[in-house]
């Protein structure tokens, strides 16, 4: 076993070595080397959200036209620190009416919510955390606990806009987890497992983007409404409730939603790519060694967050009564009939060759895109006629 | 390895808090989280059984998994019950609830 | 004493404990915060059962769901942050005798029994217990029919709870 | 597909269809009958294949094709729903297919499909006719008409379970849904105080039926543990069955399981005593009269005892009570028919006395015969209903022309002369009739009533024999009587000369039925017919196959063929001597009023059974025994009790019982009430807390008496 192919195994041999020949039980060696193996991939990822500070502040800066930090270092690549530096070095308030303990607990929990996704993200064929069966439940049950710690946040600070702000985010976030269950089934169904090694590994012929493009699209909106960006980051919304459920945060502790934040961001766009591009799947490219495949990777997570960065830069908030109804009325049930559809194509065409299997599922997916932007645009037709009136419409129609 | 009965014995005790919270706690809300734990005890017997016994028989799981809905849809119907007393009565507060004495 | 069962005795002492503190302290938001703790707890005895996929969806319905309408029900029905006075009912100790009774009754029950401290077998190679509970909530001959029936249930529910909790006003 | 998949599909198009008419389709008449008639159709190609199948499976009667699932679970055992097809059910799945489609595509016509709506036609009340834009009077489309659909759909879902269904209890599910759908037809003109009666007098004499027919089944179950015909027809349970006696007139349990099942029958087909509600069902309209009432649901009845035979004819008892029963319901209901002018009224008392017919042959252990008869009788039954139905339809062209509405299109006495009108009608229906009086050789009633008369005779029931024979000559007389008093000679009423054809939906079914009840009877030419060697009988062959030891075939005798023959052509020929120039009931010589109020059964049934019970209730009971009796003796005891309690005031209740008893029960009784009274606290955890403790003292106890003592 060399280190160029299997990097992380080679220096865990070496470590229990070394450990064992220090005369330590086996089950406390292999327990200390997992616990180092964890705090390694956390600081990796604190450290390369620093950096993502400073991607969002440039891409945001380039999308208004601006130039963005550019002080500090090359390009102000040093910018967050100095950012970091000053969140630390800020007074840390506790409101008085606050409840101390959960206070502080909320900021830690939200981090935690988003580096525990981390735990199941296959960076490399030998590069994970760990490959659980059921990967694509378990994103969710870590989401579940990032809305725990908003209703904590939000209730412990005592507050009534941090209350509005985390009614409004848990009311989305409970009602858009379930078209993102929904498609994440959809990569499921087709690599026959949850598990997202299974997943990547069964996109190593064709990725799941070109099979399900639907779902892909689907997966995106709903997860940019479960980070609460824009269009959808009513629970911050700074010109309604100020800043929703983190008002009362100040120092690191804000500091530490705003990581997590950036950080849950990013990580989604890992979970698009896991899911749908491939993961560390580029043309062979990550059979020269794990590392190039993590790159490959990152590169993909990257791009997706890009994404996700282009539609919050983009597109204007909406309001929570739309946001819901286009949630109940809209993407659940197109998020249902895609997994059927596809579970139903895929029975279908499972024994074909390649090219008809993918093009089948490919048409199909185009098929159905193509009737649910004939039902909007008779619904949105219905709409203007009903707000402005026939004529206009017909009017704007002849033209 | 662990025994069964550790499991088990965690789930009576667990199951006995539960109860403790029921039959003690005045507030409607923490009666339910009370039976809540309850439920949770059946669970852990019920898993536990299906590891410790024939696991090709899933019967324990699945029943652990309707467990789920059925404390799903306890307290949503609970919570709903106790909220809309709340709007009429203005408490939460079980004892308070006792119109249907003598 | 393995890593397992110390794993196992600390987990049980947190479930345990946080129980403990979901019936007994005062402020309603941490009992709820607490039992999060003690369904945390639950999961981390299916994940030590293997039972992975419960573990998971334990998270998932009751942190996810559950506690969080429980927290919003606390919420809803307070008037001021705090709750005052004594959250337990007068004669709270005679409940207490009650449970350990219970509980007395249940260990005694039991240690009677003659599987009481076997060990779990290994699992059989190539066992997929995810794929088995799969199969066996969607093939007739085994548990299709609860399994709807429990959609169902829940349906009922839906519709129930949003009637009931409807404001006619 | 395999046959046993597609016997499976055989009976869920109509059901199909009965639920799209109902929830989807009832809006739109042409899409309802569209979707029934498919239905039909798609039953009837199914149950032709399946036909075609079990003729060519050899040795069909020892390896029937079925299939069975697990349907309800027992104790410890399930109960199976099943399909099978052996060769009884083949030839029965036969006509009911061929019948219930011929029906189907009748209706259409009948309800006057594509005619205008009517101009005061209510739901529930036959059509009036409307006017059309040339304002002439023209028949109006039936109001309810894909209600129609809907119900005979569903009648026919019945019936194919019936059929196919290899065990009691699904037999009996089709026989019940059988049952709601005729009293649902029946009454399908419930604005018609008539229809009414006689849906509920249909539906509660069937019930008397029904019930013992269902203590048989549970008996059967009881005593074999299953109702699945192949495992009741094993030799060792049938012997087992036979062996068991039982306190009811000292049948064998297998006879009283047939005696009860053949109760149920009794009530089915309509058999003497229980035969009073089909002459009434003829209220309903005449596809139903033909569906029901001839072709299909009074079939069930036979092909139920026909299905039974191996265990009833265990016990001689009861195959005597049958034989008995079934011969005088043939010659009771025969001459009834005599003296009876309704047209449809007359087939009504004929189909009671065929079904006395194949009732009686099984009696006499006929196996054979009676499946023969029955398919036979099966198509020239509706045939001639479905005639009488084309028929009166064409009365009523005429009564619409002339306007005049107080002539009865049903009364034979108001026709006459229609063979020109209605030549297809009048062809077909002769075919019929003589078919149903058996005339020789040529028609299909002949060969099976003969093969029944030479069973009966053979086997030397001569009583049986003579009574059907003279049956058999009355029936050959009322038909020619109907025949001629309908289509032949002159027409005596101005509707008679309008009445024209009716249309080809009507026609149509009158001519295949007609090739059937001609055909269907070459089938089952005896053996050695006439003594000249033909090809063994391939009816008899084919069903008696179905038995475990094939009936050997009956012997020719020329006195069975001589009387069969004589009796046919003799009935005809009176029945044209007769009424050739009766015109009007006064010059009906047979109009005796016995036979004319079918021997006064309703009124007998009236005065013995429902005028008793009021009686009973008012006079015995209300009058005599509460008034005077019970009232008297109270007002005896009244008196006597104020006396002595008088007395017992005064000197023992103010002193005693008043300080004492009274006072002090009343003082604990509040005493203890009070201290009770917290205990209901209305606190759902004080109640746990309670129940709790209970329990645990239960388990305490347990714990002391188990394990302690």
């Amino acid at each position: 076993m060399n280190f160029w192919f299997d990097p992380v195994n080679f220096i865990a041999h070496w470590l229990t070595g070394l450990f064992v020949g220090w005369g330590m039980a086996d089950w406390f060696a292999s327990l200390i080397i997992q616990l180092v193996g964890v705090f390694v991939l956390i600081s990796l990822m604190m450290v390369f959200d620093v950096f993502l500070v400073w991607v969002e502040r440039k891409v945001v800066a380039r999308f208004q036209d601006r130039l963005g930090p550019n002080r500090v270092g090359p390009f102000g690549i040093f910018q967050p620190f100095a950012d970091v530096i000053k969140l630390i070095i800020k007074e840390d308030i506790t409101p008085a009416g606050a409840d101390k303990v959960v206070y502080n607990l909320a900021p830690i929990l939200s981090l935690m919510s988003v580096l525990l996704l981390w735990a199941i993200v296959p960076l490399a064929p030998v590069i994970f955390g760990v490959d659980l069966n059921v990967g694509a439940l378990y994103i969710v049950a870590a989401g579940s606990i990032g809305t725990l710690s908003i209703i904590m946040a939000a209730w412990s600070s005592n507050n009534k806009y941090a209350l509005i702000g985390a009614f409004r985010q848990v009311a989305v976030l409970v009602s858009f987890e379930i078209p993102m269950i929904a498609t994440m089934l959809i990569p499921t169904i087709l690599a026959g497992s949850m598990g997202m090694n299974e997943i990547v590994h069964g996109q190593q012929r064709v990725w799941y983007v070109v099979l399900a493009p639907l779902a892909a699209l689907t997966f995106l909106i709903a997860a940019i409404a479960e980070l609460g960006r824009s269009p959808f980051d009513l629970n911050e919304a700074e010109s309604e409730i100020v800043a929703g459920f983190h008002i009362e945060y100040t120092g690191m502790k804000f500091g530490l939603f705003y990581a997590g934040e950036l950080l849950h961001a990013f990580t989604f766009g890992g979970f698009w790519a896991v899911l749908f591009l491939g993961g560390y799947h580029f043309f062979g490219l990550e059979n020269l060694g794990p590392l190039v495949a993590a790159v490959i990777l990152f590169a993909k997570a990257m791009f997706g967050y890009w994404i996700i960065m282009w539609v919050r830069y983009t597109v204007m908030r909406i309001r929570i009564d739309h946001m819901l109804a286009f949630n109940w009325k809209f993407l659940t049930p197109v998020a249902f009939v895609l997994l059927m559809l596809t579970a139903l194509m895929n029975t279908l065409l499972r024994n074909t060759p390649n090219v008809v299997y993918i093009l089948g599922m490919f048409l199909t997916n185009v098929l159905l895109g193509w009737i649910i932007v004939e039902i909007l645009r008779g619904f949105s037709r219905r709409e203007r006629e009903r707000t402005e009136g026939v004529a206009s419409v017909i009017a704007a129609a002849h033209h | 390895m662990i025994p069964l009965s550790w499991f088990l014995i965690l789930s009576a005790a667990l199951f006995s808090i539960g109860l403790f919270g029921v039959l003690s706690r005045k507030n409607a809300v923490a009666i339910l989280l009370g039976i809540e734990l309850m439920l949770n005890a059946v669970n852990i017997n019920l898993v536990s059984f299906w590891r410790y016994g024939d696991v090709s028989q899933m019967a324990g799981q699945v029943f652990a998994i309707i467990v789920f809905a059925v404390a799903a849809s306890e307290v949503a119907v609970g919570l709903a019950l106790v909220i809309s007393v709340y709007r009429r009565r203005n408490t939460v507060i079980a004892d308070e609830l006792d119109l249907m004495k003598w | 004493m393995t890593a397992m069962q110390i794993f196992f005795l600390i987990t049980g002492l947190v479930i345990l404990g946080s129980a403990l503190m979901v019936v007994t302290t005062r402020n309603l938001i941490h009992a709820a915060l607490w039992l999060i703790v003690t369904l945390f707890g639950v999961a981390v005895l299916y994940a030590i059962l293997n039972a992975s996929f419960l573990a998971v969806v334990q998270v998932v319905v009751y942190i996810g769901a559950i506690a969080i309408l429980f927290i919003f029900a606390v919420m809803l029905t307070r008037k001021e942050m705090r709750d005052r006075g004594p959250q337990l009912n007068t004669g709270w100790w005679l409940n207490a005798i009650i449970a350990l009774l219970t509980f007395g009754g249940l260990f005694w029950m039991l240690q009677g029994w003659n599987g009481f401290s076997k060990t779990a077998a290994d699992f059989p190679s190539g066992y997929d217990a995810v794929g088995q509970l799969g199969k066996a909530l969607i093939s007739p001959d085994a548990f299709v029919l609860p399994f709807e029936v429990a959609s169902v249930l829940l349906l009922a529910a839906l519709v129930g709870s949003v009637y009931l909790a409807f404001n006619r006003k | 597909m395999t046959t046993e998949t597609l016997i499976w599909l055989i009976p869920l198009p109509p059901v199909l269809a009965f639920f799209l008419i109902v929830l989807f389709t009832n809006r739109n008449k042409a899409l309802s009958h569209t979707v029934a008639v498919g239905a039909a159709f798609l039953s009837w190609l199914g149950a032709m294949i399946v036909f075609g199948n079990s003729i060519f499976k050899p040795d069909l009667g020892k390896a029937p094709f079925a299939s069975s699932l697990n349907w309800i679970p027992t104790a410890d055992t399930w109960l199976k729903i099943g399909v099978q097809v052996d060769p009884l059910s083949a030839v029965v799945l036969f006509f009911v297919a061929w019948t219930v489609l011929m029906i189907f595509l009748y209706s259409v016509g009948y309800h006057n499909y594509g005619q205008p709506a009517g101009d005061h036609d209510h739901p529930g009340l036959p059509p009036h006719g409307a006017t059309d834009e040339h304002g002439h009077a023209v028949p109006s489309i039936e109001p309810m008409y894909s209600r129609f659909f809907a119900f005979i759909s569903l009648f026919a879902f019945g019936m194919f379970t019936l059929v196919l269904s290899d065990n009691l209890l699904t037999l009996f599910a089709g026989w019940e849904i059988m049952g709601l759908c005729s009293y649902l037809l029946i009454g399908f003109w419930y604005g018609k105080e008539s229809a009414r009666n006689a849906a509920v007098k249909a539906f509660m004499t069937t019930r008397v039926g029904d019930v013992f027919m269902l203590l048989g089944i549970a008996f059967l179950y009881s005593a074999t543990g299953s109702l699945s015909y192949r495992d009741i027809f094993q030799p060792q349970v049938l012997h087992a069955l036979a062996s068991v006696p039982t306190p009811i007139f000292g049948l064998s349990a297998a006879g009283l399981i047939g005696l009860l099942l053949f109760i149920g029958t009794v009530g089915k087909s309509a058999q003497f005593p229980l035969h009073v509600w089909l002459p009434d069902a003829m209220e309903g309209p005449t596809p139903v009269s033909a569906m029901i009432h001839a072709a299909t649901m009074v079939s069930a009845g036979v092909y139920m005892v026909i299905r039974m035979f191996p265990l009833i004819s265990l016990d001689p008892k009861t195959m005597t009570i049958i034989a008995i029963i079934g011969t005088f319901t043939a010659i009771f209901a025969a001459t009834i028919a005599v003296a009876q002018n309704d047209i449809k009224r007359v087939l009504a008392y004929s189909t009671i006395s065929q079904l006395g017919f194949m009732i009686a042959a099984l009696g006499v252990g006929a196996y054979a015969a009676a499946a023969f008869h029955l398919v036979t009788h099966a198509f020239f039954k509706a045939l001639l209903f479905l005639g009488s139905g084309s028929v009166i339809h064409g009365m009523e062209h005429g009564v619409l022309h002339t306007g005049d509405h107080s002539v009865d299109p049903q009364n034979m006495f108001n026709m006459g002369g229609l063979r020109r009108k209605m030549p297809i009608t009048f062809w077909t229906f002769l075919i019929g009739g003589f078919a149903l009086s058996g005339f020789p050789l040529l028609t299909a009633g002949f060969w099976s009533k003969d093969e029944i008369l030479a069973d009966a005779f053979s086997n030397g029931h001569l009583i049986v024999f003579i009574t059907l024979a003279v049956a058999a000559f009355l029936t050959a007389f009322y038909t020619m009587r109907q025949i001629t008093l309908t289509f032949l000679g002159e027409p005596r009423t101005k509707e008679a000369e309008h009445a024209h054809e009716t249309s080809w939906t009507m026609t149509a079914p009158l001519v295949i039925l007609a090739g059937f009840a001609i055909s269907a009877g070459w089938v089952g030419i005896p053996q050695d017919f006439l003594g000249l060697h033909l090809n063994p009988s391939w009816f008899h062959e084919f069903v008696g196959s179905t038995l475990a030891a094939m009936p050997e075939a009956t012997p020719f005798s020329w006195v069975a063929f001589g009387t069969s023959l004589l009796v046919a052509l003799g009935g005809l020929f009176f029945g044209w001597l007769v009424y050739r120039n009766v015109a009007a009931p006064e010059q009906d010589k047979l109009q005796i009023p016995l036979l004319k109020n079918k021997y006064y059964f309703d009124e007998i049934y009236n005065f013995l059974l429902i005028k008793p019970s009021y009686w009973f209730a008012e006079t015995f009971v209300y009058q005599w025994v509460d008034k005077g009796l019970i009232d008297g003796i109270l007002h005896f005891f009244g008196k006597a009790a104020n006396v002595i309690g008088s007395v017992v005031r005064k000197y023992i209740d103010l002193w005693f019982i008043n300080q004492t008893v009274g006072d002090g029960t009343a003082h604990i009784t509040q005493w203890v009430g009070k201290n009770l009274r917290p205990i209901q606290s209305g606190r759902i955890q004080q109640y746990m807390l309670v129940s709790l403790i209970v329990l645990l003292a239960i388990a305490g106890l347990l714990y002391y008496l188990l394990v302690i003592v």
